[in-house]
């Protein structure tokens, strides 16, 4: 096949699960006729009726909401949360019963929930959140975010036919890169991918930072530094195998993420590191992400998210540690 | 200005079977075509959750149960809106329809567990086509509009009825359900129990409009009844469940009732609310009236009351026996066992180290 | 069945003025009691706004704004609302309101500097009496209303405007805020401005019931008017703001419009809308109508309206150099300056790490 | 003064606060007549009247929403959520608004929203959630969580008069212990305490494990084991200087919480623990937390929440490291 972007990916994707299966819906605001603000279900209403792919009301909470009555009706809702920051009008249902509900009934929400989240995309407030830390510390759901076309189609897949409720973050930064896509390749939840070897420090990144660690890891090569780049792709569950057996190698670790690093997801895994991986450490884990401010106005989003310049300075330090 | 609201065309069947004030007519009362064992029946459910409510206040008291909600007065909803279904058609309640979910079949016994803290959702949902309960107010409504598009996609003549209380109407969920159900014309009934309170607010603090006359801003039509008239109650739920199945989308029902108890064994109305204002409702009681009625139509007699009276205290003390005998599934099931369909392997890993810990202890 | 509601009664000071349509009466229009002196600054500042509006875009197609929502065809409700409201009363808008904004006195260059994102709020909103712009649709409601709530507690005598779109009338937070301010009697006018759309999602998609009546629900008036009329705007809002000063309580407005431009420069409406639904509406443009009115009514000629219309031109011009003038605060004050009124250490000192990284790269 | 519940000094912060700045409202769910469904606010109506301590109606939502146009009207709002489990639904309004909106207008919002957490008191489902790590990871929040009837007191004064919004999260299960009250001992938001001294496992806890932290430390006395238990009473700002000032004694951590250990605010404190403490640390950081599952029914929630054995048992471990 050839290369297509992260957001035809998506579509694809979207597109195999309707086909193969009728009990996929996919629905949200303007999903339909616009085909999402993002067009990731460009000409999926078209394709498979208004019954299959709609348009909703304005109303988040209740877009989960009646994803969970179809899921108990037998369907495999693939709801879509417009941007990151309006998900939080949808919280109680996902954490009260998308999370719960299999817990209370014994009956399966295979509901997948999109969100394209994270920022560079020069918008404005409430548009550029990574809010994936809430759902991280939700019992019951799956997490995932992938960095690449081939993954997003893949773990797609996998989240839909997923019998549990999974919440599906796109790095909608990244929706315009191009890679090949192979549609066989099965990408397991809860499997992190070894994204760069190196020696020197891992660096560990999910979402839309994969990419800026590759870039982090490439600079640093001129500098004869090593990195080695793990692209987590599951955040819950989460693959410590994979993280542990790179940090034998390494000893060194960096965590990455676009949200604020207080009471982020990179405190779990960094806590992990620090508790499984403590003899192997011989530096502290450092963590890379945004302040803790609110999102700020978007010509000054490039100094608030983490970058090139700061990896490689944490690198840099874990170097010189000890 | 060409703006004006295509109100579809529908036959209302629900408004007509009732005066302005909410109240059965006699014609329509006449007509609702039950057998006499049909009506003796209706009574007998209302009877037999009523002691079973009453049982669970008692096992309550006697520290058996956690926690305790009584439907105390609201047996002429759940009983009256369970026989306006069939069984196919789902159930979305709130906490407090114990009642409902016996007249579904359930095991009552099974159904405490939940109240003892022994079970996270004692019976399946599945097979008596029964959600279960949902504690956080009006976070139920949604699913219940959610599983009647459903149905319309499935193009199924299965209908739904998602029921809550007058508070559960303020609630943001509530309004975005009612919304969806209109857009997408979901074959769903919205049944609410206006007991007069939430907790210790009274209607006119929880909403200075009307519930019913809600409805048609959402596009569908709203009725308030008498909801202490089990008659009344299966006649409009019937009549909208009927509507609904042939496709011509929601109907909301709003039962006027009171809550004769208090809000859960937690509570204590004295606090907020008097005893005359109680004493008003206990007048029209539902089980009484109907008996009443019964009676004066003669349908129904001394000793069939007698004989309804001592199933009712088996079925209490068959539920009693089975509640303090039942044996929950152990810890590591409880806690871990339904969460995942497909649980991750470090999930297991806790789950295991779990059940060594408590071996080892 | 006692529960009738309690329907307070209350003069409805806005009905009257409007025909079943929601057209201002013709009595209604010579009764308003404005100067021509008013009656032509309406139209000034509904052409100033509009202006304003097409050098925002012009701007954005320019790379200079990240991102323009158009209010084109919205212009009259812009300008009659704020018309009838005293400087005192706040304004809760949601994201289209820069017309309104304009209105109240606020610079639109420093406006646009949040669409150019240089600024996360370039208003002070206590000097305005105008709120932030709310992007979380609906949110903004339930703010309007403990405001206005919080002006009755203080015995003061201002208003509150809530201003939202179609869209926003199916978020929970919508209803939830309609309900308190039913309950507690809030002096807000909400007003609807129903232009049709939300991005692709049209009105009978958005809700199959009627927006205006479901103020009943809540238990205060609601009316659905021409919201391309400047006057009937005008006198809906006074009505309203009048009759919430005297202390009765909200009034719902649901004024009827379209969203002539696309949502966004982000958005695309050929995929979802028609040539032809769009030309329907231009002959109810609010600017051409009610200038024609004044001229019909000798109240313009062409020479004021060429000066109004040079007034927009320099206006824009300002507007445009002063924007691109525009020097932000630094960065270490733009991210962290107004976060806490009481920064923590921890969070100072993270400022000082950024603004130290900043000064050695 | 004598012995106060919990329950009781927090009726008396209030009431002082009511009597001393008539801008403070109080309000929320059964507040008024009731005094709330755990009597906090009992006789605060009565004495106050309905303008100043009212019941709303049933919607968490624009329980936030209204507090946050009431502080932009001038009113230092003191909303109540009834559980836990219910603050969901507002999640929104306070992520969206009341964290952020001092951002971008500049006016303070002296918001203080107080929830009753936190397990042990026999509930079904959703009156007994810790979802204090959804609150640490939002940026423009203050988050507290006293353990005693004196923090409690002075804890709310300092929240109330705080300009800024603080989430005040009150342990439930801890209402009716008692305590002799100072009304006139301050404690600023973002101090530790030492709530007890220890040379061997610093033990950090906060609102309702702080008193298993000082049972265990009790307990493991007995086994000649010396616990140092401290308080965090804030946790965000968390007052990382008394933590680590503790660890130059001990060189060893644990942290205990009732929220599931995955995600939750315990990985924050270890991930800076391991960091700022990494020459410190002779022993890994262990959680204490609940497990990765939605709350269990009541007659097993002994079992999910951490408790004194757990705690004994990780400082075992850790003293015998290395
Ligand atoms: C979202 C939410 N908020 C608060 C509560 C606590 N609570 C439980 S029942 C109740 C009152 C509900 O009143 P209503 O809807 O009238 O039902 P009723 O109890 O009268 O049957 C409240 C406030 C809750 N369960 N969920
Ligand atoms: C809670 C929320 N969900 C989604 C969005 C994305 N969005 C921005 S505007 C909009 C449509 C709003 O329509 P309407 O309320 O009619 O206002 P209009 O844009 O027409 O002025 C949507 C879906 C948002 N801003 N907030
Ligand atoms: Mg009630
Ligand atoms: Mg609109």
């Amino acid at each position: 096949m050839e290369a297509v972007t992260m957001a035809k990916a998506i579509n694809l994707s979207l597109r195999d699960a309707l086909a193969r299966d009728e009990d996929v819906l996919v629905f949200g605001e303007d999903v339909g006729a616009l085909g999402g603000v993002f067009r990731i279900t460009d000409g999926l209403q078209e394709a498979f009726g208004e019954e299959r792919v709609f348009d909703t009301p304005l109303a988040e909470s209740t877009i989960i909401g009646v994803a969970v009555g179809l899921a108990l009706r037998g369907f495999k809702p693939v709801p879509e949360i417009q941007f990151d920051g309006f998900v939080y009008s949808g919280f109680d249902q996902i954490v009260s019963h998308v999370a719960k509900y299999r817990n209370r009934s014994g009956m399966s929400m295979p509901i997948t929930i999109r969100i394209p989240f994270g920022g560079h995309i020069g918008a404005v407030e409430h548009h550029s959140e990574s809010p994936e830390a809430y759902f991280t510390h939700t019992a019951g759901l799956k997490v995932v975010a992938p960095a690449t076309p081939g993954d997003a189609y893949a773990l797609l897949q996998s989240a839909i036919a997923d019998p549990d409720p999974v919440i599906f973050f796109e790095p909608k930064a990244r929706y315009y890169v191009k890679e090949e896509v192979d549609p066989k390749r099965e990408v397991l939840i809860g499997r992190a991918r070894l994204a760069r070897e190196g020696t020197g420090v891992s660096v560990i990144a999910y979402g839309p930072t994969v990419s800026v660690a590759l870039e982090a890891a490439k600079a640093a090569e001129k500098e004869n530094i090593s990195l080695e780049v793990i692209d987590l792709r599951t955040l819950s569950p989460l693959d410590m195998a994979t993280i542990i057996e790179s940090l034998r190698k390494t000893h060194r670790a960096i965590i990455v993420h676009e949200a604020p690093v207080f009471g982020g997801f990179g405190g779990e895994i960094a806590a992990r590191i620090a508790d499984d991986g403590f003899d192997l450490l011989e530096a502290p884990v450092t963590r890379v992400g945004a302040m803790n401010t609110p999102y700020p106005p978007a010509r000054f989003e490039k100094l608030y998210l983490p970058d090139v310049d700061r990896i490689l300075e944490a690198a840099d330090v874990a170097l010189a540690y000890g | 200005m060409a703006d004006v609201v295509e109100v579809v065309a529908t036959d209302d069947p629900v408004r007509p079977l009732f005066s302005p004030a909410g109240e059965l007519t006699a014609a329509a009362r006449s007509r609702l075509g039950l057998s006499q064992d049909a009506l003796r029946d209706l009574y007998r459910q209302m009877v037999l959750i009523r002691r079973a409510d009453q049982e669970a206040l008692n096992l309550q008291r006697q520290g058996e149960l956690g926690l305790w909600g009584q439907f105390l007065g609201q047996e002429a909803i759940h009983v009256g809106a369970v026989a306006a279904l069939q069984p196919d058609d789902w159930i979305f309640p709130s906490y407090r329809e114990f009642g409902m979910a016996m007249c579904r079949g359930i095991d009552p016994a099974d159904m405490l567990t939940w109240f003892r803290g022994l079970s996270a959702g004692p019976w399946d949902p599945r097979e008596f086509h029964f959600a279960p309960l949902a504690v956080p107010v009006a976070s139920q409504v949604p699913h219940a509009v959610g599983f009647a598009m459903g149905s319309r996609f499935k193009k199924s003549k299965d209908v739904v009825l998602g029921t809550f209380g007058d508070g559960a109407t303020s609630k943001g969920d509530w309004h975005e359900a009612m919304n969806f159900a209109g857009v997408f014309k979901a074959p769903v009934i919205f049944l609410c129990q206006n007991n007069h309170w939430a907790i210790s607010v009274p209607l006119a603090k929880q909403t200075a409009g009307s519930i019913a006359e809600r409805a048609q801003g959402y596009g569908f039509p709203g009725i308030r009844i008498d909801g202490n008239d089990v008659l009344g109650v299966l006649a409009a739920v019937r009549g909208a469940a009927e509507r609904a199945r042939r496709g011509d989308g929601p109907y909301l029902i709003e039962a006027m009732t009171y809550r004769m108890g208090a809000h859960t064994t937690s509570d204590d109305p004295s606090r907020y609310r008097t005893e005359t204002e109680l004493q008003a409702w206990s007048v029209k009681d539902p089980v009484g009236r109907y008996r009443a009625w019964l009676e004066g139509q003669g349908i129904i007699d001394g000793a069939a009351i007698k004989t309804i009276g001592d199933e009712g205290e088996s079925m209490a003390h068959a539920m009693r026996t089975r509640l303090l005998a039942f044996t929950p599934a152990p810890p590591g099931e409880v806690i871990f066992g339904r969460v995942y369909a497909r649980p991750p392997d470090s999930f297991l890993e806790e789950r295991e180290e779990f059940e060594a810990s408590l071996e080892s202890s």
